[in-house]
């Protein structure tokens, strides 16, 4: 009861300002990782986001927008969760978005259904995340949603027995279920499997194995970062490309912050991703240009453009509401939502709030001496096959 | 005999702490001094001041005609002082030959020497330092400060905590030493009657100053001397 | 007998009364909920990680077991409440118990492993148990929810009454009364007959048989009541969290952990309270100050305090009143 | 037989980034945790050289290993120093510290990505022999490590250097009355320590990746070695090394589903029935 | 027929190939004063170490109060009546004397474990504690910290926490080593005021002492009993001379 009263008091207090709000800033809290070791996310969503507001202007249908970033630092949901808390009790802000990683948006989903605020998630892409609260909107993508494409393709090119090499944790094992489930449904074989440990810095025994198996094709999972490249490193070393072994993956291992550690190593590699810098459309052009004007140091990549598309949908969102940001008015008005983003032509989906988009097919060649995922297939407007 | 020590006023102690007040001495080269005193008068606090182990607050401490002050602890032993200090501090990581050459110098004294001198540091020459007993290793502490051929030789309780037997042997080997000439020696101890008749000088003190200064010869002779000054130590 | 009637036994009788500083310290968490109302959920888990600084510091600082792996127990006790409040027992009291004998029977078990061996020896075998912990949990993905986190906890409200909110105040006021308590009974405990014996085998561990006195027993006893600790303040985080995550096992818990209780002084029970409060504030201030780079603040901090108040901030203070008494 | 000689290989890379650490853990009984931002600096410094400047791979590893070194230096005459005397947790705290600024200041140079690092032509590939593929670079890397383990052992035990040096970690107050300058000598293992780390780090890029988070990644590596090889023993950290690497890759060869428990599982078996380490001194006196 | 306090039969130790103690057999009678004399590195420390079971023996039995005692370990000894003192100071530093004491007569009567009421709420214990202080001359040091202790004090406190063990049998290992001069006879009054009940084993170098005090003495040289007897057949003895002695004792 007394739980009850807190909420209506919060409630009654939004309302109380909401004929104001015109003139109101906008404030929007991220809470994502900006230290530790998967600081690079945080510095990818947070240069997306700003350069949406250096582009279109810091106002949303004529509320001034106000970005506050927290640091989670990667892996402790409960800094999440205090964090979000702190965004909304302590800054009152509108609209949290963000979250990196699973843990994070799932520790941060009850402050949103409890306050009845906007979470637009950024890039923690397990399935479940939106079903934790009704105010969860997702402008990245889900793991099952860039596995089962890249399943399919391979099913349907001549590539019949796949050994499959996950991590192995939680993220590791749904790729891994996934990707059979798609692969086997579309005739492939799976010819062996194995599970890593997460912190391996040497793949040396699993690639022996693998060599001594010969697949047609190896499916990767593990974390983006120094396990793709040691993997790769491995992969070249024991010439198991000669020995007529492809790599296929999900595209978040060749993006391109990692391409260039990964080196030529990553050449052939076939995934599949919702993004790629090399996309071919008008509106990639002026976002890579602008993305490389406004940060010389740095390579648009996937997480770049979910939050530069989660200020589009906040920005649209707002301009149909009329500026308004309260959670049932916000949700409502961005279900169905659809745009064109650098990535192509993406939308909300009314049912699930989570993203329907093509995740295209790609193969990680060298354009104009840089290593790029070359796009040759795609599977258009595609809902996340986790939520089927 | 040409001056090789001289300390004048000398304040000492450590950190703050003041030990030693009013230390005035001198010693000759290849001359020996016995320095006594019961426990806890500055014996061992002298020998500290004089290697730079303790802290000199005032006065003036020459060696070899250079003010010692400004000389840095290490350096010390190369301007020609051999420390041979209370614990010993064996180097337990290193062999016997080894904590006998690690600091050698060039000049009489060599491995050779010393073990013509020490026989049984010879004898256990591939021994860990840790493995000693310690009569052996208050041999080796003598052995390793004479590689450095000093000018000086601080003997800081040769004596303490063996046994009878090896007493008598070190006794004759500091004997040797002290009568041999070329090094001077100070000789910290607190049973004064065994090695008042090895020195020359001595310097009792008492309570950090010193009480009596003279010849070892007269100091021997005088036994309400040395009972009113250390006591039991001397029966 | 005459003897004692001529000595004064008070030091020793009243060693164990609270002390006035004492009393205002506990002031301070009243303060701080109506100074900071904001920033509750910040406290609550500075009040979670000093219960859990506590657990170390009664067997580091009072028994002088250095351990790298404590998070073994702190994860334990939270995927213990964590699970039970996933599968319909979400009563919070009864989850801390329920984790305080889980945890005290894994410290119990590995105080034989630890037990062996000088410090290096202690701190590796610790992680290394810590660290086959988090592989468990990682690979039981169907039990744990692995890295993703534990799903679907339903914390019922403390003692039937009082719900959790959004705005923390029940978490809080629930973490600082079981803060409160357990601080309590370590005090009981570090004044009593076995503390003093703790005290006797960290200050000369070879004297004690020597006095009768059965060191491993002692220590396998105040390893299990630590790991206990652990074990509530792992609970109490997953509980006012409403989430278990992976990283309640993880290296990085562990060694923060140390980090806080060397920089507020071990063996002092208030060292580890001040430690946490001091790192945690730090961490949380310059993080918000710089998301990016505040960990070279933190660092530098460290650093100096380090180079400048050794013993960690306890030593700080002890001398800081010491200079203040001189000047008197 | 493949797998053992990834064993040894993966033993080797063990072995160079965790020698270090033995040296001022072990020698020089100061607990520096920040080894992994030495190594990490090595390896920027390694990284930075090849790809921004060209200079050939080989020609990196000396200068990122004095480069290092040089930085060892700095640190220890300003800040080390201070603290040899102090508690082993007091060293814990300010080198902790100095890892946590070390990250942030890469992460500001550098970014948080991934460095890229390609080997030259002639330490790629692999060298196929009947029933044995030997990968080129884990060769280089087991020589390179005999020889530094070979060299190091020659220059603590059989040079004067070294025994002054066990001298003024026994006893420093007796080293310096007998005339050694033993705060030089720890100036110059401490170099020696860290320019190992570097060189490690260096030698280490290709196989482990490097970016900002470096010094905590792999912590738990070079502790387990010092730990299980008994600190500030070489042939102990080396000896160790080895037997965790050949399980280790082993373990994971025949056994993956349990691969990741192997390693913690073996050093505490072998913490639990050699608490000092395998080749552990006894404590002095 | 006479009861041996403490006895020890064949005890062989050895290290490697090294024989520490080499096939002793040592009788201490109830209620004596015996010494243990031997040169440096004659295995007097080993030979207290497996007494009080901090080493176990390579072969051989020791025998407190007539029960076997060889593989007890060291505090289930301390619990039958064999309290020790040792050559370096093994103290407290930073409790206060009367802690220190009171810690030990709470492990003798059974209460070092308990954990609820304060050390102070036991009041058998600290006043124990406080009589016993009282009986070495103490009292006045009670609420000092150890480290503040004079080093002739600081060997007081080692007896006085052996002393509260009750013993039976009591071992002294060299209780003057490192006591200067001025402060050495309140300490051997103590120790000849001892209780008469308690056995002690003494192990000396200070032959001043030794003689003053023991009533027996037995002779250990490279870790096996060389001889026994009286203080006069000892200090008569030429073997012992030639080993031990040499001229020392002559004058």
């Amino acid at each position: 009861m007394a739980f009850r009263k807190t909420v209506a008091a919060i409630v009654v207090a939004l309302g109380a300002a909401a004929p104001a709000f015109a003139a109101e800033p906008l404030k929007i809290g991220m809470v994502l990782p900006m230290s530790g070791p998967f600081a690079a996310y945080g510095k990818q969503i947070e240069n997306g986001a700003r350069l949406y507001l250096k582009q279109n202007g810091d106002t949303f249908a004529g509320r001034k927008v106000e970005l506050i970033i927290k640091d989670d630092t990667g892996i402790a949901p409960e800094i999440s969760k205090r964090a979000a808390q702190e965004l909304v009790v302590k800054d009152k802000v509108d609209i949290l978005a963000g979250f990196g990683l699973t843990p994070s948006a799932f520790a941060a989903a009850p402050v949103s259904k409890e306050a009845k605020k906007p979470m637009i998630v950024m890039n923690a892409a397990a399935s479940a995340v939106t079903t934790k609260s009704d105010y969860i909107l997702r402008v990245s993508h889900t793991l099952p949603q860039i596995t089962a494409p890249v399943a399919d393709w391979a099913a349907k090119n001549k590539i019949r027995k796949v050994y499959t090499l996950v991590a192995d944790f939680g993220p590791g094992h749904d790729a891994e279920a996934q990707f059979k489930k798609t692969f086997t449904a579309a005739g492939g074989e799976i010819v062996g499997e194995v599970r890593t440990p997460v912190k391996n810095p040497d793949f040396a025994p699993f690639l022996q194995k693998i060599k001594d198996v010969k697949p047609d094709a190896v499916f990767l999972f593990v974390p983006p970062g120094e396990q793709t490249v040691a993997f790769m490193k491995g992969f070249a070393e024991r010439d198991l490309a000669k020995a007529g072994i492809r790599v296929i993956a999900t595209g978040d291992l060749t993006e391109e912050d990692i391409l260039d550690a990964v080196g030529d190593n990553a050449l052939g590699i076939i995934n599949s991703l919702q993004y790629s810098e090399v996309h071919d459309s008008p509106e990639n052009k002026a976002y890579v240009q602008a993305y490389y004007k406004a940060y010389p140091k740095d390579r648009p990549n996937y997480m770049s453009v979910s939050g530069y598309d989660g200020m589009q949908l906040i920005a649209k969102t707002l301009e149909k509401t009329g500026g308004d940001a309260t959670g049932d008015k916000f949700v409502a008005a961005a279900k169905g939502m659809s745009w064109v983003s650098p990535r192509g032509k993406i939308a909300i989906d009314p049912a699930t709030r989570d993203i329907v988009q093509t995740i295209y097919i790609r193969k990680v060649e060298k354009v104009a001496g840089k290593l790029q995922n070359v796009e040759f297939d795609k599977v258009a407007d595609l809902r996340d096959p986790g939520k089927q | 005999m040409s001056e090789l020590l001289k300390l004048e006023n000398v304040r000492a102690g450590y950190g703050d702490a003041v030990v030693l007040e009013d230390i005035s001495f001198s010693l000759g080269e290849g001359d020996s001094l016995a320095l006594l005193g019961r426990n806890g008068m500055g014996k061992t606090t002298l020998l500290s001041t004089l290697m730079g182990a303790a802290r000199q607050h005032s006065g003036a401490l020459r060696f070899a005609g250079e003010d010692l002050a400004i000389v840095p602890a290490h350096a010390r032993a190369h301007r020609g002082l051999g420390w041979v200090p209370q614990e010993r501090d064996i180097f337990p990581s290193l062999t016997v030959e080894e904590n006998l050459s690690v600091v050698a110098t060039a000049g009489h004294w060599n491995l050779q020497r010393v073990y013509e001198m020490f026989p049984r540091l010879k004898e256990r020459r591939a021994n860990m330092g840790n493995e000693l007993s310690g009569g052996e290793q208050q041999m080796l502490a003598m052995g390793r400060a004479l590689m450095l051929n000093p000018k000086l030789l601080l003997l800081d309780e040769p004596l303490e905590g063996l046994a009878p037997l090896i007493v008598q042997e070190l006794l004759s080997i500091i004997r040797r030493l002290t009568e041999e000439g070329g090094m001077a020696v100070i000789l910290v101890e607190q049973h004064a009657r065994q090695i008042l008749p090895l020195t020359r000088q001595a310097l009792v003190l008492e309570r950090g100053r010193a009480v009596y200064q003279g010849d070892s010869a007269t100091l021997r002779n005088d036994r309400e001397l040395l009972d009113s000054w250390l006591g039991v130590a001397a029966h | 007998m005459q003897a004692a009637l001529t000595l004064d036994l008070a030091p020793i009788a009243r060693a164990d009364r609270w002390r006035p500083a004492e009393l205002a310290f506990w002031l301070i968490p009243v303060a701080a909920y109506f100074i900071f109302p904001d920033n509750l959920v910040l406290l609550t888990q500075i009040a979670i990680t000093a219960l859990f600084c506590l657990s170390l510091d009664l067997i580091l600082g009072y028994a002088g077991i250095v351990s790298l792996g404590h998070a073994a127990f702190f994860g334990l006790g939270a995927y213990a409440a964590g699970l039970l409040a996933a599968h319909g027992y979400g009563d919070p009291l009864f989850g801390l118990v329920a984790a305080a004998i889980v945890t005290a029977v894994l410290g119990y078990v590995t105080s034989f492993l630890v037990l062996r061996g000088a410090d290096l020896t202690r701190l590796m075998v610790t992680l290394g148990v810590a660290m086959m912990l988090y592989e468990v949990a990682n690979k039981l993905t169907s039990i744990t929810g692995g890295v993703d986190g534990l799903q679907g906890m339903e914390v019922l409200p403390v003692l039937g009454q009082f719900e959790f909110d959004l705005y923390g105040k029940t978490a809080y006021w629930y973490a600082i009364a079981v803060l409160f308590v357990l601080f309590c009974v370590a005090r009981k405990l570090v004044h009593s007959p076995f503390g003093l014996s703790l005290k006797g085998i960290r200050l000369n561990v070879g004297r004690m048989p020597a006095i009768g006195a059965p060191v491993n027993a002692r220590l396998s006893a105040v390893y299990t009541i630590g790991a206990a600790y652990a074990g509530i303040a792992g609970a109490l985080l997953a509980q006012t969290t409403q989430f278990v995550a992976l990283d309640v096992l993880s290296f990085n818990r562990s060694a923060e952990l140390l980090l806080i209780l060397v920089l507020g002084g071990s063996g002092s029970l208030y060292g580890a309270l001040l430690g946490t409060i001091v790192f945690m504030s730090a961490h949380h201030l310059l993080s918000d100050l710089n998301p990016q780079y505040w960990q070279f603040w933190l660092g530098a901090l460290l650093v100096v305090i380090v180079l400048f108040a050794r013993d960690g901030v306890m030593g700080g203070l002890r001398r800081l009143g010491a200079a203040l008494g001189r000047n008197k | 037989m493949t797998v053992i000689f990834d064993g040894i290989a993966s033993g080797m890379l063990l072995f160079l980034i965790s020698v270090g650490l033995s040296v001022t853990l072990g020698l020089m009984n100061f607990v520096n945790l920040a080894h992994g931002a030495f190594a990490m600096l090595g390896g920027y410094v390694c990284v930075t050289l090849l790809n921004r400047a060209g200079v050939p791979f080989l020609a990196t590893l000396p200068i990122a290993a004095l480069a290092t070194a040089l930085v060892g230096v700095v640190l220890e005459r300003t800040l080390y120093r201070r603290l040899y005397a102090a508690s082993h947790l007091d060293q814990v705290l300010f080198s902790i510290g100095l890892v946590f600024m070390s990250i942030a200041g890469a992460h500001y140079f550098f970014g948080a990505q991934q460095q890229p690092m390609v080997l030259p032509e002639f330490l790629q590939g692999q060298i196929n022999l009947p029933g044995l593929d030997i990968g080129v670079y884990r060769l280089f890397l087991i020589v390179l490590s005999l020889a530094i383990a070979y060299g190091l052992n020659r220059l603590v035990r059989g040079t004067r250097f070294g025994a002054q040096l066990r001298a003024s970690v026994d006893n420093p107050r007796a080293a310096r009355g007998v005339g050694i300058n033993v705060e030089r000598i720890f100036t110059l293992t401490f170099a020696l320590g860290t320019a190992l780390a570097g060189l490690g780090g260096a030698l280490g890029v290709e196989m482990l990746g490097l970016d900002p988070s470096f010094p905590v990644k792999y912590i738990v590596y070079f502790l387990i070695v010092v730990a299980v090889g008994g600190s500030g023993n070489i042939m102990g950290s080396l000896v160790a090394s080895l037997i965790l690497g050949v399980v280790d890759v082993a373990g994971k060869y025949y056994v993956p589903q349990i691969g990741a428990f192997v390693i913690y599982a073996v050093m505490v078996v072998m913490l639990i029935f050699r608490p000092q380490g395998l080749f552990g001194r006894r404590a002095a006196r | 027929m006479t009861t041996y306090a403490l006895q020890t039969r064949n005890l062989v130790k050895k290290f490697g190939g090294f024989v520490a103690t080499n096939d002793v057999s040592l009788n201490v009678e109830a209620g004596a004063r015996h010494a243990l004399i031997g040169p440096n590195g004659a295995g007097k420390t080993t030979l207290i170490n497996l007494l009080t079971g901090f080493l176990e023996p390579t072969s051989g039995e020791v025998i407190l109060n007539g029960d076997t005692v060889t593989h007890l370990a060291q505090h289930q000894r301390v619990k039958r009546g064999l309290a020790r003192t040792f050559q370096i100071n093994r103290l407290f530093a930073e409790l206060t004397v009367l802690e220190s004491v009171t810690m030990a007569v709470n492990e003798r009567i059974g209460i070092g474990a308990r954990f609820w009421r304060p050390v102070g709420a036991y009041a058998e214990a600290v006043d124990e504690a406080a009589s016993l202080l009282s009986t070495l001359r103490l009292l006045d040091l009670a609420h000092e910290k150890t480290r503040n202790l004079a080093y002739g004090k600081q060997r007081l406190i080692e007896i006085a926490l052996a002393l509260a063990m009750k013993p039976r049998v009591l071992l002294l290992d060299e209780p003057a080593a490192g006591v200067p001069t001025s402060e050495s006879r309140e300490l051997f009054e103590t120790i000849a005021a001892l209780p008469r009940d308690v056995t002690i084993l003494l192990i000396e170098h200070d032959m001043d002492l030794v003689f003053r005090f023991a009533d027996c003495i037995s002779v250990l040289v490279s870790g096996a009993l060389l001889t026994g007897g009286t203080p006069d057949e000892i200090a008569n003895n030429p073997k012992v001379k030639e080993v031990y002695l040499g001229e020392a004792i002559s004058v």
